[in-house]
């Protein structure tokens, strides 16, 4: 994967607790590397993700922010990401809607055996994020100060 | 209309029907109508007034006018009467209390439109026809009723009163062909660099005085999370671009699948924000991706972002539309 | 302000070899609000956790970060250690810096870095925990089964063999439901009435089993361990416990009249009756709908005959309350109606019958004692016609019948062609199919016995027609395999009607405040996982009223959710997740929008006195959660816009928190 | 008195440009007026008056007070004060122009003085234009405000082809001082100030009545009924306070950005339901407590202080932007008539 030096994007990576963080820690055992700058944070369901932290990540420097949960139909909850499906589909498209690139937003579901594809999905969406460059558009200037 | 109107507010008030009337009150102008609430007969004799300029939306002040004392009476027009079926969804009104009198309309003029046309110093204005003849300090003008209309008038989605007890004049229908969508695929066909700047040139004016928020009927909130100190995004002014975008991105994600479009947001913008270009193009995904829905057509629909089927949509559909990647 | 201790773990080499865990636990020992800060070998060991206890203990730490495994390892773990020392347990938080750092970053640099960053985040979310105690409710030890077919029966008879009470609620006069009904079963061909009439009798003899037969469940109020019950108990118009089941007031009853339901109409019964003979309790039923007595006020010819007194025409429905800890929905299926479906005739011809008729024409306590008779004329049939698939498999837009296969038909029709060719050789078979399914232990040896061994013509192809011409039912059809047109001139023609729930699902469901699909079948937890479970806690599913099924598999759901409810009925209490959702009534306005994500029903709403200005009252509605049926999704915490419902334990300002951190 | 050829307007502002940053209001994406720096080819509105006042010059909506830098356990302070450089506001209306010696007595004459505040007002020159075509919105006359006399730094009439130049204080003549203009007579301007004066004879609010309000009031109309009926339909919204010349209520805030915490200033507005909230709770716990202290600051409270100086410059904004048309005129009438 070719990655710009100069430049490794904050990726924030929302997992729900029973498919998708358990696929990231297959990841983990299976010693299936991906890049660093991927940081997850854990949530019961991908039901719990607020738009405003998907905001807040974008204004505290993300320059990436990825949902991941069950697989429809698999919820632990049974509908939780039927909930999160939809509500991440009309956020994006409205943040697409506002010029903030559409790349910078995605949602996949990740099992607890496919630490694999956990792994693949980080890789790609990091190379996606690196080819846009820094999140200017969404940003906060009281955030950047070096 | 006007007369009947007041005839019918003041026989409510004798008959005991109701106890109070909401309606618009007289102003300094001719066009500065005032929401408010007549006790009396008399009152509503002096100040009541009806006119091509009641404008304002006034289901949600019956959120506290329903719980009061007694029985209000309330003029409601068609964007109206859908606000009011879906606080009533969202269990903010009592029904029991408000004697609903649907009012047929046919646009409501708008001042911003007026003097946007570049006529200065109104003093009066007639209608005639489908014509607006205004007096100014600067000599009599003349302008289509039609240019004095707001945006939302132009691109009506529905002149039908959907909730009412009685009926004053004609009912209308709803607008399928309003168009009222065009703009919103104007912008969805720019450059995500054209909508950036775009939504920028708007944002960037953005005041935060709140008052889309506070005229807007489905903001019910007992406290907004933008208020609450205690939510972790409280803002009392926009002191960033981020804030502002944020606010506004929030703002219309939360009354998404509850927003009846009925234009008061846009209406109210001291900064003329089209704000109505948010909760549009929220309405126009939701009814491309999972049917058509109208919030506050009914009473036992239930929201497109409250509900779900298995088959939906990926998010990904969005990255497959048209338009550059950014 | 917190006192945080953080304590890293390099699990062996395992994180030491990529993580520099000095650097580490020296980086995370600046951040604002720690006390404490180190690394050692092994944290969850012996060792490691008694130095948590003893900086708990020197230090007065109010909070606990500990980077090691992923929180799915050791979180319970640390919070048990921490827990012991006096800390609450949800003063704990994990950063992963094993599965999530050394496992998958080679370059120490760049793992050392994230680890500290994953650390910060830990730390940001720590100071916002609140020490949270899990609620605590007691169980009712009694269970309750709605539906006394052999779902109910099995899971009645394992939990009271368990040692809990249960009460089987019937809405028909006798348990045993459709399996009383059937003839002989598949694979094996023994006779229901055979196995299972033991098992009926067990249960109505079980000194734990309560049976309330010709009853109705009336309203469910309550959460897991805890439900409040009203039962309807239908009058019968004879008093069972003076009813010695003699039968002499069904034989004398003038009201002859009545069609008998169990034979599916095929024949008569009294106004008075007993469903059958082995019906289980065994006590007679005035059918209110026949009996002059009750219509007309004469007649009251059973009670003169009855020696024990039992019949009182003055009896009245009684309404029971009951409490239970859990309770099973075993409400089984139907055969559909056929109205929809013209084309086979049903409803013009009487020897077009369903399955389940020739079940009863072929049974010996059938209304034709068990000789093969057309219903017309009672005449032996020659040819014999079977129709797969009525109603099932259907194509959406046909807009009859249903979509999804009923699963018993092929094994069934399998049977009841062979049994015919066992019992009269003379008589031709034909079996019209679009597949043949027989999955399961020994079905398809036996579909090929009927094949190979009975000659069964199974033919692949749908009937299009059946015209009765005078005593013939000419039967089109068309042969797939061969591509020809085939007619042929029948008998009787037996119509393999596709199943559905019960009618009485979809309103129990309401009740009940479990969720259905679109087919009235009862949804479970996790179609996979958890699948004995409503995702109503405490509402287990048995048998058919889950899905189309066997004997055998319903026999083993309603052992495998027999199980759950023991499960759950041997607790004292219920010990519940305290990271539930929690509405703020301040800043609730009662919208309803957090209930209709809500998957469990776990959000109620109540007028609320709240403090108004003015030192006023005001009465709003507002959101309650039973923390007892909250599993903690979070859903709801979304759909809320003025942020009034938080999540305990992953709250917005700790999530937030974390983000900010990470960021950083 | 100086004069310049309209059609020279712009080579004008390049001069003033050219020296210092010059604001000038311009058409914005909302198709109002609003005060933006000067840039080759940018044109200045014929709008009346811009959609927000002046004073946002002066008095930011957000300024950053002082930052707090934090490594771990260790916090820096930094101060937040940027340099700021001199600047010219050209084409401020005479209602404007009197609300900034309102604020000065608040943030500049007032001890201590605001220096965020003075620092501005030192360094800003106010050019102001005489309101050649007022709106029906305007009453500032009835706050003996001469439209056709604008007060500022330098006053600049717009008379036929030409605009004429009048400096007024020391850094008025500073600016003109050796700006491309030509000389023009005392009395030249005085065609243009009575065609003003015409118009504002014609004002539908000219003889708005403010003797019943001033200084010592606060007994007469605190605890007037008419307050319920008047604040009964106000929304709560701070749109008349965000868009008033003279509104000066702010609140201070910390916004921590993970690298750097920010203590700020913000306009506040006494319309919201948190304005002043105290622990012990709301001092104003209904609209009709904080509508009434709107109106009473600026028709009583403030006259109180500030010899009877009203607070209000009639510059019409709240008249046009209140969502529900409530405004400053409706109140005075209302209570006005009470008295009488």
């Amino acid at each position: 994967m070719q990655v710009n030096e100069a430049f490794t994007p904050t990726i924030v990576a929302f997992c729900c607790n029973w498919c998708s963080y358990a696929g990231a820690d297959l990841s983990g055992n299976n010693r299936l590397s991906y890049p660093a700058n991927v940081k997850i944070i854990r949530i019961p369901c991908s039901c719990r993700l607020n738009p405003m932290f998907v905001l807040r990540a974008f204004q505290r420097g993300a320059d990436g922010v990825i949902l991941c949960g069950c697989h429809p139909g698999d919820c632990h909850y049974s509908t939780g990401n039927y909930y999160a499906r939809r509500r991440m589909t009309l956020l994006f498209s409205m943040l697409d809607y506002l010029g903030i690139e559409r790349e910078r937003t995605r949602v996949e579901w990740v099992s607890a055996a496919e630490g694999a594809k956990f792994a693949q999905t980080m890789n790609e969406f990091v190379e996606t994020v690196t080819a846009l460059g820094e999140n200017r558009r969404l940003e906060d200037f009281r955030c950047k100060v070096r | 209309m006007q007369g009947q109107i007041k005839e019918k507010a003041i026989a409510l008030l004798r008959s005991g029907a109701a106890d109070r009337v909401l309606g618009w009150k007289l102003g300094e102008f001719f066009y500065d109508l005032t929401p408010a609430v007549f006790r009396t007969p008399e009152e509503v004799e002096r100040d009541f007034v009806f006119s091509v300029f009641s404008g304002p939306n006034l289901s949600k002040y019956l959120i506290e006018e329903s719980k009061k004392e007694g029985r209000v009476a309330a003029f409601l027009k068609p964007c109206d009467s859908y606000s009011f079926v879906q606080l009533q969804k969202e269990h903010r009104i009592a029904r029991e209390n408000v004697y609903a009198v649907g009012v047929a309309c046919d646009g409501m003029c708008d001042m911003k439109s007026i003097r946007a046309h570049g006529v200065k110093g109104v003093l009066s204005a007639r209608q005639e026809g489908d014509k607006l003849l205004l007096e100014t300090l600067y000599g009599p003008a003349e302008m289509d009723k039609r240019d004095a209309l707001p945006e939302r008038c132009l691109h009506c989605k529905s002149k039908k009163v959907v909730d009412f007890d009685e009926m004053m004049g004609e009912n209308g229908t709803e607008c399928p062909d309003c168009g009222r969508f065009d703009e919103v695929e104007r912008l969805e066909a720019l450059s995500a660099q054209e909508r950036f700047d775009f939504w920028r040139g708007h944002f960037s004016r953005c005041i935060r005085c709140n008052a889309c928020r506070n005229v807007c009927p489905a903001c019910s909130c007992v406290k907004c999370v933008f208020d609450n100190p205690d939510s972790g995004v409280a803002q009392k002014a926009a002191a960033s671009d981020f804030e502002e975008n944020n606010f506004h991105i929030i703002r219309a994600y939360h009354v998404a699948g509850r927003c009846t479009d009925c234009g008061e947001c846009s209406r109210v913008c001291p900064e003329s924000i089209p704000l109505h270009l948010l909760n549009r193009k929220f309405i126009k995904d939701m009814n491309e991706l999972y049917g058509a829905y109208q919030a506050g057509a009914d009473f036992d629909s239930c929201p497109p972002i409250m509900d779900f089927r298995q088959d939906d949509a990926e998010p990904s559909v969005i990255y497959a539309r048209g338009g550059d990647r950014a | 302000m917190q006192r945080i201790g953080v304590f890293v773990c390099w699990c062996g080499s395992n994180i030491a070899a990529t993580v520099d865990v000095q650097a580490v636990s020296d980086a995370l020992a600046r951040e604002p609000g720690v006390v404490f800060a180190a690394n050692y070998q092994y944290m969850c060991s012996q060792a490691g956790q008694d130095m948590i206890r003893d900086k708990i203990h020197e230090l007065g730490l109010t909070g606990v970060v500990i980077c090691s495994c992923s929180p799915r390892m050791h979180e319970a773990t640390f919070r048990k250690t921490c827990e012991k020392a006096g800390l609450n347990p949800y003063m704990v938080e994990i950063a992963n810096i094993r599965e999530q750092v050394s496992w998958v970053h080679k370059d120490k640099a760049v793992g050392t870095e994230k680890a500290i960053v994953l650390g910060r985040a830990a730390i940001a979310k720590v100071q916002l925990n609140t020490p949270l105690i899990a609620g605590e409710t007691p169980v009712t030890k009694r269970a309750l089964v709605i539906g006394g077919g052999i779902a109910g029966i099995q899971t009645a008879l394992d939990i009271a063999d368990a040692g809990f009470p249960v009460d089987i609620v019937e809405q028909k006069p006798t348990i045993g439901g459709k399996m009383a009904q059937l003839d002989k079963t598949f694979p094996t061909l023994d006779c229901a009435a055979c196995i299972l009439t033991p098992k009926m009798v067990e249960a109505g003899q079980h000194e734990n089993i309560r049976i309330l037969s010709y009853s109705e469940v009336e309203e469910v109020h309550g959460f897991v361990g805890n439900f409040d019950v009203k039962i309807r108990r239908k009058a019968r118009f004879v008093d069972e416990t003076k009813c010695t089941g003699c039968g002499l007031c069904t034989e004398k009853c003038p009201m002859r009249k009545v069609p008998n339901e169990f034979n599916m109409g095929l024949d008569n019964r009294s106004a008075i009756y007993i469903p059958f003979a082995q019906a289980v309790p065994k006590v007679a039923t005035i059918d209110p709908r026949y009996c002059m007595m009750l219509n007309s006020g004469k007649c009251g010819v059973c009670s003169k005959v009855c020696e024990a007194g039992a019949i009182n025409y003055k009896q009245e429905d009684e309404i029971l309350e009951e409490k239970y800890g859990a309770i099973v929905a075993a409400t089984g299926f139907n055969p559909i109606s056929l109205d929809k479906f013209d084309e086979f005739a049903y409803s013009r011809s009487p020897d077009v019958v369903t399955s389940l008729e020739f079940e009863r024409l072929m049974n010996a306590a059938g209304p034709t004692g068990g000789t093969l008779l057309r219903p017309s004329d009672h005449e032996h049939p020659h040819t014999i016609v079977f129709v797969q698939c009525v109603g099932s498999r259907c194509d959406a837009s046909a807009e009859k019948g249903k979509e999804y296969c009923s699963k018993i038909c092929c094994m069934y029709t399998a049977k009841h062609a062979m049994l015919t060719r066992e019992k009269y050789p003379d008589t031709e078979v034909y079996v019209f199919y679009i597949d043949v399914r027989t999955p399961g232990k020994g079905f398809d040896e036996f579909y090929r016995r009927a094949v190979e061994q009975y000659d069964v013509h199974y033919i692949k192809g749908m009937v299009g027609k059946v015209v009765p011409e005078g005593k013939k039912l000419r039967v089109q059809a068309s042969d797939l395999l061969d591509d020809r047109q085939l007619v042929i001139d029948a008998d009787l023609v037996v119509l393999a009607a596709a199943i559905e729930p019960d009618k009485s699902a979809r309103p129990l469901a309401t009740k009940l405040t479990a969720s259905m699909d679109t087919n009235d079948f009862f949804t479970e937890a996790h179609p996979k996982l958890r699948p004995v479970e409503s995702p109503t806690a405490g509402v287990f599913l048995s048998g058919a009223c889950q899905g189309p099924k066997d004997i055998p598999d319903t026999v083993a759901q309603a052992g495998a959710a027999a199980s759950k409810v023991i499960g759950l009925l041997v607790k004292d209490k219920l010990i519940g997740n305290p990271c539930v959702a929690k509405p703020d009534e301040l800043m609730c306005n009662g919208c309803s929008s957090c209930e209709k994500v809500c998957p469990y029903g776990a959000i109620t709403y109540e007028d609320k006195p709240l403090r108004g200005p003015n030192r006023t009252t005001v009465y709003r509605r507002v959101a309650c959660v039973n923390p007892a049926v909250c599993q903690g999704c979070g859903a709801c915490t979304v759909a809320c816009p003025s942020g009034a419902m938080d999540l305990q334990g992953f709250s917005n300002r700790q999530i937030m928190a974390e983000v900010d951190a990470i960021c950083r | 008195m100086k004069k310049l050829l309209k059609t020279d307007l712009d080579t004008l502002f390049q001069a003033i440009a050219s020296r210092q940053t010059l604001y000038i209001p311009v058409e914005d994406a909302g198709k109002q007026a609003a005060f933006i720096p000067y840039a080759p080819g940018l044109v200045m509105s014929t709008a009346l008056n811009t959609a927000r006042s002046a004073k946002d010059l002066f008095f930011p909506q957000v300024e950053s007070l002082v930052n707090f830098r934090m490594d771990g356990k260790h916090i820096e302070i930094v101060s937040a004060e940027a340099e700021a450089k001199p600047f010219v506001l050209f084409g401020v209306r005479a209602c404007d122009a009197r609300s900034f010696d309102i604020l000065d007595r608040v943030f500049y004459d007032a001890e201590p003085q605001d220096t965020f505040y003075a620092r501005r007002r030192d360094l800003g020159t106010v050019v102001t234009l005489a309101c050649s075509a007022p709106e029906e919105t305007c009453f500032c006359t009835a706050f003996g405000i001469d439209p056709a006399e604008p007060a500022g730094d330098v006053s600049v009439w717009e008379s036929g082809d030409s605009c004429l130049f009048r400096a007024n204080t020391e850094k008025g003549e500073a600016l003109l001082r050796d700006l491309p203009l030509e000389d023009a007579s005392d009395g030249a301007a005085d065609a243009a100030k009575d065609a003003i004066r015409k118009i504002t004879d014609l004002l539908p609010l000219k003889d708005l009545d403010l003797t019943p309000f001033g200084a010592g009031k606060t007994q007469t109309f605190f605890d007037d009924p008419a307050w319920a009926s008047l604040s009964e339909s106000c929304v709560g919204c701070g749109t008349c306070t965000f868009v008033c010349p003279t509104c000066q209520c702010f609140d201070i805030r910390d916004f921590d950005g993970g690298k750097e915490i920010r203590r700020y200033r913000c306009w506040d507005s006494c319309m919201y339901s948190d304005f002043t909230q105290m622990s012990a709770g709301q001092p104003r716990p209904t609209q009709k407590e904080r509508f009434r202290q709107r109106f009473m600051h600026k028709l009583v409270y403030y006259p109180d202080m500030h010899e009877g100086l009203f607070s209000c410059v009639g510059c019409g904004r709240c008249l046009q932007k209140c969502p529900i048309h409530m405004n400053i005129v409706k109140v005075i009438r209302t209570l006005g008539e009470e008295t009488k």
